[in-house]
């Protein structure tokens, strides 16, 4: 087996509560992708479940996707639904990237 | 100045303090300039239904700023001339305080009120914040927007 | 309350002092609403591709009073869930400086865009301010538009 | 020959500096317009010359006609062109009474 590596892991809002820290060293190996550490932090912390469905990634400090390999010394990030806020009387926001 | 450079003197933050408005046209208005508008976010007393009793926001401070940085490139590509400038405050907030400040200075200002409106929603939808609002019965995460990866697919697991 | 005694309690001033739209928000702003948007007009080094080297604001202040209670009689029957407050200043401003400020709290943050534009859009037209530009080579009143007579005909002579 | 009765004119920008007076009591005959005042008074001030194109009128406070006939007691204004400003870049303000 490969030698594993470390990244840091910045938990907020659910997660931080989840883990009861707001950051942590995590070794990984070779190979692991955002959405399997977070898959992994899931299955130890029962208090995470269901919290892997709406939740976006972050690779220093950019948005990435599930897929995105994890490479040694990466700050990894899970990031909850943005507060967002009504854009208007009765209205959801509507997400539109331009 | 290159747009990178104005991005960089620019003033995008998030403060553990009361923010105005106001603070931010000094940043944004020039001799050119004849329109500043401004947009602020305050803590309602309702919410979803409930009473809200308190509230507090937690941000990832450095990639909320990076991601304000983004919207503010966006912002210059399509408004050339104007000048933007973004607060959002975390930590405890009381009904009525501002919790986020947009400032955009134009020559004129319809431009002004388009940039700030574009300004405010693609900061709901993309910078890392989070509120916690506090109802008579209990707290929670105010789920919203799940912002997408850059480009291609939703990060969604 | 009614429209009208909302209106009558509203702050709708000209005021020879520095204004600012700040100063605003605690005449508009109720637990109720969560959004905030001003607008402020300020005085620009260029017009007319002249430059400009001071400026001058004039109003008919009581009549100027009036009409700006009309507009926001005008906004509350189009956004009735809203709180709208202007200011104009008159005398001398230098560059840079605010000469008109509107601030309109809403509910949620896409009608405060809506009701400040359309407030400062109808100050612009139907309010007896006059405007004097001074630049290297002589001063002019600044033409704008012709407010017409309330219904029916302009009143263009 | 009717008695005459007076009004109040009040007098802004280019009409304040064309008379030297930021308001006047006048004698005006019964029947007299607001619009027809305003051409004694351009008869009486060169100064005036060209004033009347883009002016309008105001009785009491509130827009009125060239057409409105004076009352006892009226406060009559002449309304130059309000300053305005410009909508947009390289766009005239378009004046749309809603």
């Amino acid at each position: 087996m490969a030698e594993t590596f470390s990244v840091t892991v910045r938990l907020f809002a659910v997660f931080r509560e989840a883990l009861g820290a707001s950051a942590l060293t995590r070794e990984v190996a070779p190979g692991t992708t955002v959405g399997g550490l977070l898959a992994q932090l899931i299955a130890e912390h029962p208090g995470l479940d269901g919290a892997e469905k709406a939740v976006s990634f972050s690779v220093n400090r950019v948005y990435a996707s599930a897929e995105t390999v994890l490479q040694a010394g990466d700050e990894v990030a899970f990031i909850p639904p943005v507060s967002g806020g009504q854009l208007s009387h009765g209205e959801r926001q509507m997400s539109s990237r331009r | 100045m290159t747009t990178a450079d104005i991005i960089a003197a620019g003033v995008f933050r998030i403060l553990e303090r009361p923010i105005t408005a106001d603070e931010l046209i000094p940043h944004v208005l020039t001799d050119a300039y004849g329109a500043v508008a401004t947009f602020s976010g305050t803590v309602r007393n309702h919410a979803r239904g409930k009473h809200v009793t308190g509230l507090a926001y937690e941000a990832y401070p450095e990639m909320a700023e990076a991601e304000m940085r983004k919207i503010a490139a966006e912002v210059y590509a399509q408004w050339p001339d104007c000048r933007v400038a973004m607060l959002h405050r975390i930590g405890k907030l009381d009904i009525g305080e501002v919790s986020v400040a947009i400032a955009v200075a134009t020559p004129h200002r319809k431009e002004s009120f388009e940039a700030c409106e574009f300004a405010i929603n693609r900061l709901k939808e993309t910078v890392p914040i989070w509120k916690k609002e506090a109802y008579d019965d209990g707290e929670v995460w105010v789920e919203g927007v799940a912002p997408s990866a850059e480009g291609a697919s939703a990060g969604s697991a």
